[in-house]
């Protein structure tokens, strides 16, 4: 970018550089604004960072001109004479108006063209195999926002004539996901985003800035990754109790690896056959399923009504996921096992582990399971989905 | 009011050469609330604007207006507005006999208008149009009950003002409490000529 | 209640002290006559909604709509003969209130979509 | 009459008994029944300024527990619940409790003083504003009592504040709670309005009104027109709760981003209600101990009015995440931006009447500065967020947390830490000390900037706001430290202001007040004596130009060079005028204000209380209007015999 060359120079530098220092040496700052990962996420700090290269200049000049003031001008005593009174001067006074001014007139421009950029959604089919037919598939994902988790819903047939203006009863829609998601890598990826009961943000900071999820309302955003990778993102808009807890992953994937992420997504879940997961799936026929979906097992129209968000977690892939309730807790331990003694505590009292208002039906309640029903239900649960490679696990894990 | 109205002493007696603006402080006081009320029935007709179609599953403002009724009654507000201004000048010209007389005249139209928003009120309702049937409604009643206690206030102090000048201490002094008084009965005025039009006559969705 | 204002009070002759030095009110004729406009004009405006009068509808209702505010305020309200500085006031509120709130209007897509 | 400062403001001591019985206006006595009904503005300003820095001490511990949690990852000083709630009351209390009533404060004081005024327009009223605003401010603290405190954030996004979402009565206390005090905002508005208008010294035109006084009057106009909106958007949120309505339930098709545009029309231009009595006090101290004036006083205060106006047109960069369309976004981003062009011209216009000055460097002065300085980096960042692609990023994380964090605390609290080392000699007659002033100062500044500053850092790693923890991991860990060590350094440097408080009036006990014009000081306050006489001055300035004070000490030789003409015990009055009448205390401000959270509890509670407020309000105001009009004391003689000032019409 010209702007940005153009202003690396001289204190700038300094300014900039002294911010990018302090907040680059922390390691591990996955959600760190000043490392884009993607295109438009670079776009945005294209723009920014030469923004505040100039603030910094304006604030040297500032901060320097009030210390060599404090220097230069202070009272030594040496004198009684009064400095001279000088009352004003106009065409001084005119000159820091207009220079300012035409600062910000060089930066609006480069501002507008950045802001039509992101806001231009360009059509760009990529081919799938779903369930055999090859689909020619525009990368769209709808978002819902609820109380305090995602899910990411898949429409390989496209968004357009769905019915989305009420949340709490959208579509079935091919695959349905929760705190973590897949994408295919180098695409420009639109996503749809509603809600199901208050307002929240979707935040991938290093493939973009955020869009609100607002409850009647359908906005859209777009996300692109350069290369595949792993992502973190956070709910930014305050969204009540457990707000903090409501974060996200974002996988991109190369093409192959999302054909096959696709693939298995698809599937239906398994039929249990060890002797406890059997068990387990009839205390999940009994108790979970009033909420949460499996494929196969209950389908999305059974959803539990007296839910404030009328929603749950689809857990048919639930093991393909590295994390869980909504994206605070590994679901593996970093050697590739099951982190069974936080799931085990999830199912004994959900609300202890992540706050929530279970009695205001908001959040996952304590089930009051026995321990063996919990047992049964763990082995259910690890037949859902297949367990994602130790590198995966590795580079999501959130503890 | 007169004599039982507060008088507060002067700020200072010499104050009297000061730079001000030579106007009352009283008057000035009413002039820069109105301003602000303008910002107030601004947003309740704003909100109202933006759910006027959105009636959810219960009557459409297109459907439930009664324009002839209405009509009726703004014009009753309308000329309310008349006789606020002959009792001012009545009491102006030291006339207190057609001060009273217009003064109550001016509440009893006021009365009347709220007597129809009442009336309208009812008839919405057993037609089926809620408080809480939908954005509309609640939006509908929100603005016109606001207006409608602008204007019960304004009664209040309408019947005030009678009543002191039965007790003979409205006199012609006395003008500048009616000429404010007044002032905010014609902005009430003033906001349903606005809302008159532009909630009713603009035509509405209907369902 | 006292009439004179600060500003004024050593002038302690109570002549109704509305600032609105030397101007003559307008008589009782004048006020019913305005009266009279007004009721025409909402008669007219009433009478749109039996009468068809197509897309100059609206238009014409805003300015009839804009006669009678300002016939209330210039004369009921005194505007024309007070101090400039209640119209300021006045007016300064009003425009206010309808630029910010025709923008928030905007937002809503209130002009496109209705 | 002498003037004792100690005496109550009244002159009507031994008041016959009125003919209207109950309606006797309080004599006004000694201790705490005279603060009671004190209408004169000083004292109201006091009271203002009392109140405010007790809450100030609230709104501070909030902070600090907000810090104590956040000190570390996954904290568990408080849980989330009381978290959210700790914050939002902070927030509220800090914007609505501390900033606004500092700024009444000031303006109650010093406004009246600085026009040449007696009091201000309406003196009961204006005891009103303040017993409305107390009775609002203990309204919405009383529900830590309760146990419900809000826990929606200040800026209260529907429909999380909805019922469904926040069934208890938190939300209701917050909507309460700001629709009394904004009652008390919108009606000292009105006060000062007519005030600045009418009451100035003869001679005073608009253009020789000091800088602070503008202000002040630029403040009074956007309160008394964006009170009216979040008035609206309060009465929705409360019709919402309590009576089924449906403005912000998308269930029934309303939309929430209605809640987002009218409280951010409102909530823009309030900012620069926090920040504009600042600026106007810095332009008051800058040119005191600068020696010169103030550097383009026409821009200085062309800049102030429009910054009063444009801050109408930019509310939406709140929302420029929230879907409001690429338009919208584009306008408000390039409002936004140019409202950088008004600040920058007060920023440089200060730095150009210290240039070429004799600066000393008072504790007032450093404070002064450090706005200066401080508010600049708030600026700054403020106009990275008007980059609205940039604030996609920003958009709640902790940077914006520093942006307004550096333009309020940086900004309008520094600058109200000025005043109180400028014009405390002014109010009770004695300095604060200096030496702890500038431990004051000092901790405070490296502690303010300990604080705010590594949050621009943990922004822009990506911390979100409003969350009652964090994970390790993200990098997020040191600069949280930092900054709650930061902010009990700033702790430590308030304790050194109620240090000095105390230190400074234990020193003074006993000996006479400090003299007329301790710092060499320009505008009309200084006329009086200090502290100030309770009728301000013995007779009327007659104003020949910006600076009067200055001007009549000083004059030029006949090389032009400034010259001391006379003195300032010369210039400034006995303050031992006997002939000037002052207004009655009044028992009815605190009355009337008082039915209020009546209602407020009463809407939550029980629909009697609500009654009992209500019967107690209207009572109050007939009262209010009966009372007499004046102590008959006619010792002082009704010398304007009927220019009296008649107070509340039964209007409005
Ligand atoms: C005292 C209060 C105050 C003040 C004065 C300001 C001043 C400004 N604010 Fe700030 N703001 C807040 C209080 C304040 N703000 C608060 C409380 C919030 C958060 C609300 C919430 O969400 O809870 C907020 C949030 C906020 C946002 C929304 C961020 C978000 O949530 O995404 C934005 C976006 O544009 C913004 C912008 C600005 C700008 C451009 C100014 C400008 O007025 C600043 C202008 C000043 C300067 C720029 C410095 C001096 C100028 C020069 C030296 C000239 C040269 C400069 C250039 C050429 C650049 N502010
Ligand atoms: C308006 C002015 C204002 C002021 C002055 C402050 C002052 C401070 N603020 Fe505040 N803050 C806000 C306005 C303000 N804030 C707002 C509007 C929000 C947004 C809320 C929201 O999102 O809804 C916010 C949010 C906010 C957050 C973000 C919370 C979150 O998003 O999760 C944080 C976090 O650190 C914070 C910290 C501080 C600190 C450390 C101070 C310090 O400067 C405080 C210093 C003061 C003290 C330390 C007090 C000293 C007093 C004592 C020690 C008491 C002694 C006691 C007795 C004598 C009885 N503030
Ligand atoms: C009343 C509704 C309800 C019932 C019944 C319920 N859950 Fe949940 N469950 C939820 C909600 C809501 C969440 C999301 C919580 C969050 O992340 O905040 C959740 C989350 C989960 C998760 C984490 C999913 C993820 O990807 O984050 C698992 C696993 C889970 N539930 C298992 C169960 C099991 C097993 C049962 C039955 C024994 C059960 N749930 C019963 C509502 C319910
Ligand atoms: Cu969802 Cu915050
Ligand atoms: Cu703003």
């Amino acid at each position: 970018m010209i702007l940005k060359r153009l202003c690396r120079s001289g204190p700038a530098v300094l300014a900039g550089g002294l911010l990018a220092l302090l907040s680059g040496c922390a390691a591990g700052a996955e959600l760190d604004t000043l490392k884009p990962q993607g295109p438009y996420a670079r776009s945005i700090d294209n723009l920014s960072d030469p923004v505040f290269m100039v603030a910094g200049v304006v604030f040297f000049i500032i901060f320097g001109g009030t210390a060599l003031m404090w220097y230069r001008f202070r009272d030594d005593h040496t004198d009684e004479e009064f400095p001279e009174q000088i009352h004003g001067n106009f065409r001084l006074e005119i000159l820091w108006t207009v220079v300012p001014a035409l600062i910000l007139v060089v930066i609006s421009v480069f501002t507008i063209a950045t802001l039509t950029g992101l806001n231009e959604y360009e059509d760009n089919a990529m081919a799938l195999s779903v369930d055999g037919a090859e689909v020619s598939w525009e990368p769209e994902i709808l978002v819902v926002g609820q109380q305090w988790w995602w899910e990411y819903r898949y429409y390989f047939d496209g968004l357009d004539g769905l019915d989305l203006s009420d949340a709490r009863h959208l579509p079935p829609a091919d695959i349905v996901t929760a705190n973590q998601f897949a994408i295919p890598a180098g695409e420009e990826i639109e996503l749809t985003l509603v809600s199901r009961d208050v307002i929240h943000s979707h935040w991938i900071p290093a493939l973009n800035g955020k869009r609100d999820a607002v409850p009647g309302r359908v906005t859209s955003w777009k996300i692109a990754a350069d290369e595949p990778g792993f992502f973190f993102g956070q709910c930014t808009e305050f969204c009540g109790l457990s707000h903090s807890r409501m974060r996200m992953q974002v996988v991109a994937m190369t093409h192959d690896d999302f054909q096959d992420w696709v693939r298995r997504q698809l599937q239906p879940a398994a039929e249990p056959t060890g002797e406890a997961a059997v068990r387990g799936r009839e205390v999940f026929e009994s108790q979970c399923a009033r909420c949460h979906v499996v494929n196969g097992v209950n389908d999305e129209t059974s959803k539990g009504a007296d839910l404030v968000s009328n929603a749950a977690p689809n857990l048919t892939h639930l093991m393909s996921r590295t994390t869980f309730a909504g994206g605070i807790f590994n679901l593996y331990e970093p050697g590739g096992n099951l982190n069974r003694t936080r799931l085990e505590a999830w199912l004994r009292n959900a609300p202890a582990e992540k706050p929530a208002y279970a009695e205001g039906r908001r959040g996952m309640p304590a089930m009051g399971l026995s321990e063996d029903q919990i047992d049964d239900v763990v082995a259910y649960l690890v037949t859902l989905g297949e367990t994602p490679t130790l590198d995966i696990i590795a580079a999501t894990e959130v503890e | 009011m007169a004599d039982v109205m507060t008088t507060e002493a002067p700020a200072a007696a010499h104050q009297s050469e000061g730079a001000g603006t030579g106007i009352s402080n009283n008057k000035l006081l009413m002039w820069v609330f109105l301003g602000s009320e303008c910002l107030l029935f601004g947003g309740l007709i704003s909100t109202y604007l933006i759910y006027r179609s959105r009636f959810h599953t219960g009557p459409a403002p297109g459907d439930i207006f009664d324009i002839p009724f209405t009509s009726v009654s703004s014009f009753v507000l309308l000329m309310s507005s008349l006789t606020m201004v002959l009792a001012l000048s009545a009491l102006n010209r030291g006339d207190i006999r057609n001060n009273r007389l217009w003064l109550l005249t001016t509440a009893l139209l006021g009365s009347l208008f709220i007597g129809g928003q009442v009336y309208e009120f009812t008839t919405f309702v057993r037609e089926g149009l809620g408080y809480t049937t939908s954005p509309f409604s609640s939006a509908f009643f929100t603005l016109t009950g606001f207006h409608g206690i602008h204007v019960s206030v304004g009664i209040v102090m309408l019947m005030s003002l009678f009543i002191s000048s039965l007790r003979g201490s409205l006199r012609q002094e006395h003008s500048e409490t009616v000429e404010i008084v007044g002032l905010y009965w014609h902005f009430v005025d003033i906001v349903w000529i606005f809302i008159f039009t532009v909630i009713y006559l603009v035509p509405s969705p209907t369902s | 209640m006292s009439t004179t204002d600060i500003a004024q009070s050593g002038d302690t002759s109570h002549d109704g002290g509305h600032g609105d030095e030397g101007h003559e009110h307008p008589s009782d004729a004048k006020y019913i006559q305005i009266a009279a406009i007004l009721g025409v004009l909402t008669a007219l405006e009433v009478s749109t909604y039996f009468v068809n009068i197509g897309p100059a509808l609206i238009p014409t209702l805003m300015v009839m709509m804009g006669v009678k505010f300002f016939l209330v305020a210039a004369w009921f309200m005194h505007l024309r003969f007070d101090s400039s500085l209640f119209t300021k006031f006045f007016v300064g509120g009003l425009v206010l209130a309808t630029g910010v709130y025709m923008i928030a209007l905007t937002a809503f897509e209130f002009w496109t979509k209705g | 009459m002498t003037a004792t400062t100690t005496t109550p403001a009244t002159v009507g001591e031994g008041a016959a008994a009125q003919p209207l019985g109950v309606y006797t206006r309080p004599k006004g006595g000694n201790g705490w029944r005279d603060w009671v009904t004190t209408v004169d503005h000083k004292k109201i300003g006091i009271l203002y300024g009392a109140a405010a820095l007790f809450f100030f001490a609230i709104g501070g511990l909030e902070a600090l527990l907000i810090r104590l949690q956040m000190a570390t990852p996954d904290g568990t000083v408080l849980g989330a619940d009381m978290y959210n709630q700790v914050f939002t009351m902070h927030g509220v209390t800090m914007v609505f409790l501390v900033i606004m009533p500092l700024a009444a404060a000031f303006a109650n004081y010093l406004l009246p003083l600085q026009i040449g005024a007696r009091d201000v327009a309406f003196p009961r009223l204006n005891a009103l504003s303040f017993w409305i605003f107390l009775a609002g401010g203990l309204f919405l603290n009383t529900s830590w009592l309760f146990g419900d405190a809000p826990t929606g954030g200040w800026f209260a996004y529907a429909p999380n504040t909805g019922v469904t979402f926040s069934p208890g009565h938190g939300m209701d206390f917050y909507a309460l709670g700001l629709q009394i005090t904004g009652i008390a905002s919108l009606l000292s508005a009105m006060n000062l309005i007519v005030t600045v208008l009418n009451m100035r010294a003869p001679g005073m035109t608009l253009f020789k009104m000091p800088v602070f006084t503008w202000m002040i009057l630029v403040v009074q106009f956007l309160l008394l027109f964006a009170i009216p909106v979040i008035t609206v958007a309060l009465f929705l949120l409360l019709f919402d709760r309590n009576f089924g309505a449906n403005f912000f339930n998308p269930e029934m098709g309303s939309d929430p981003l209605l809640w987002q545009h009218l409280f951010w029309i409102f909530g823009h231009p309030e900012v620069y209600v926090l920040i504009l009595p600042s600026f106007g006090i810095v332009s008051e101290v800058i040119p005191t101990f600068s020696r010169k004036p103030i550097f383009g006083y026409e821009f200085m205060v062309f800049s102030g009015i429009a910054i009063g106006f444009m801050g109408w047109g930019v509310w939406a960069h709140h929302m420029f995440v929230s879907g409001v369309g690429p338009i919208a976004v584009g306008a408000f981003t390039l409002s936004t931006m140019f409202i950088a062009v008004p600040t920058g011209v007060k920023i440089l216009n200060w730095m150009a009447t210290m240039w070429g000055g004799k600066l000393r460097f008072t504790t007032a002065m450093l404070f002064a500065t450090g706005v200066v300085s401080m508010f600049t980096v708030g600026g700054l960042s403020g106009v990275t967020h008007a980059v609205a692609p940039a604030d996609t990023q920003q958009t709640d994380t902790y940077y914006i947390v520093a942006h307004f964090h550096y333009v309020i605390f940086g900004g309008a609290l520094l600058g109200f830490f000025a005043g109180f080392y400028f014009w405390w000699p002014k109010v009770f007659g004695h300095m604060l000390g200096e030496r702890l002033g500038k431990w004051n100062f000092w901790t405070m500044l490296i502690g303010f900037n300990l604080t705010f500053g590594p949050m621009h850092i943990l922004g822009l790693q990506g911390m979100s706001r409003r969350i009652d923890t964090y994970s390790p991991g993200f990098g997020f860990e040191l600069w949280n430290l930092v900054a709650t060590i930061g902010a009990f350094t700033i702790a430590l440097g308030v304790l050194f202001f109620a240090l000095n408080v105390i230190f400074s009036a234990r020193r003074a006990r006993g000996l006479p007040p400090v003299g007329p014009d301790p710092w060499d000081a320009r505008s009309l306050e200084w006329f009086c004596p200090n502290p100030t006489p309770v009728h301000n001055f013995d007779e009327l300035i007659q104003v020949e130009s910006l600076d009067e004070f200055w001007h009549r000490k000083y004059g030029t030789d006949e090389n032009g060079r400034i010259v001391r003409v006379a003195t300032a015990e010369e210039v400034c009055q006995k303050g031992d005028a006997t002939d000037v009448h002052l207004p009655s205390p009044s028992y009815w401000p605190v009355v009337l204000a008082a039915g209020f959270p009546l209602i407020g509890y009463g809407i939550m509670y029980n629909l009697w209380l609500c009654a009992a407020g209500g019967i107690l309000v209207v009572m109050s105001i007939y009262a209010w209007v009966f009372e007499p009009p004046d102590d008959p004391d006619g010792a002082h003689g009704h010398e304007a015999d009927g220019a009296a000032e008649p107070e509340e019409a039964p209007v409005g």
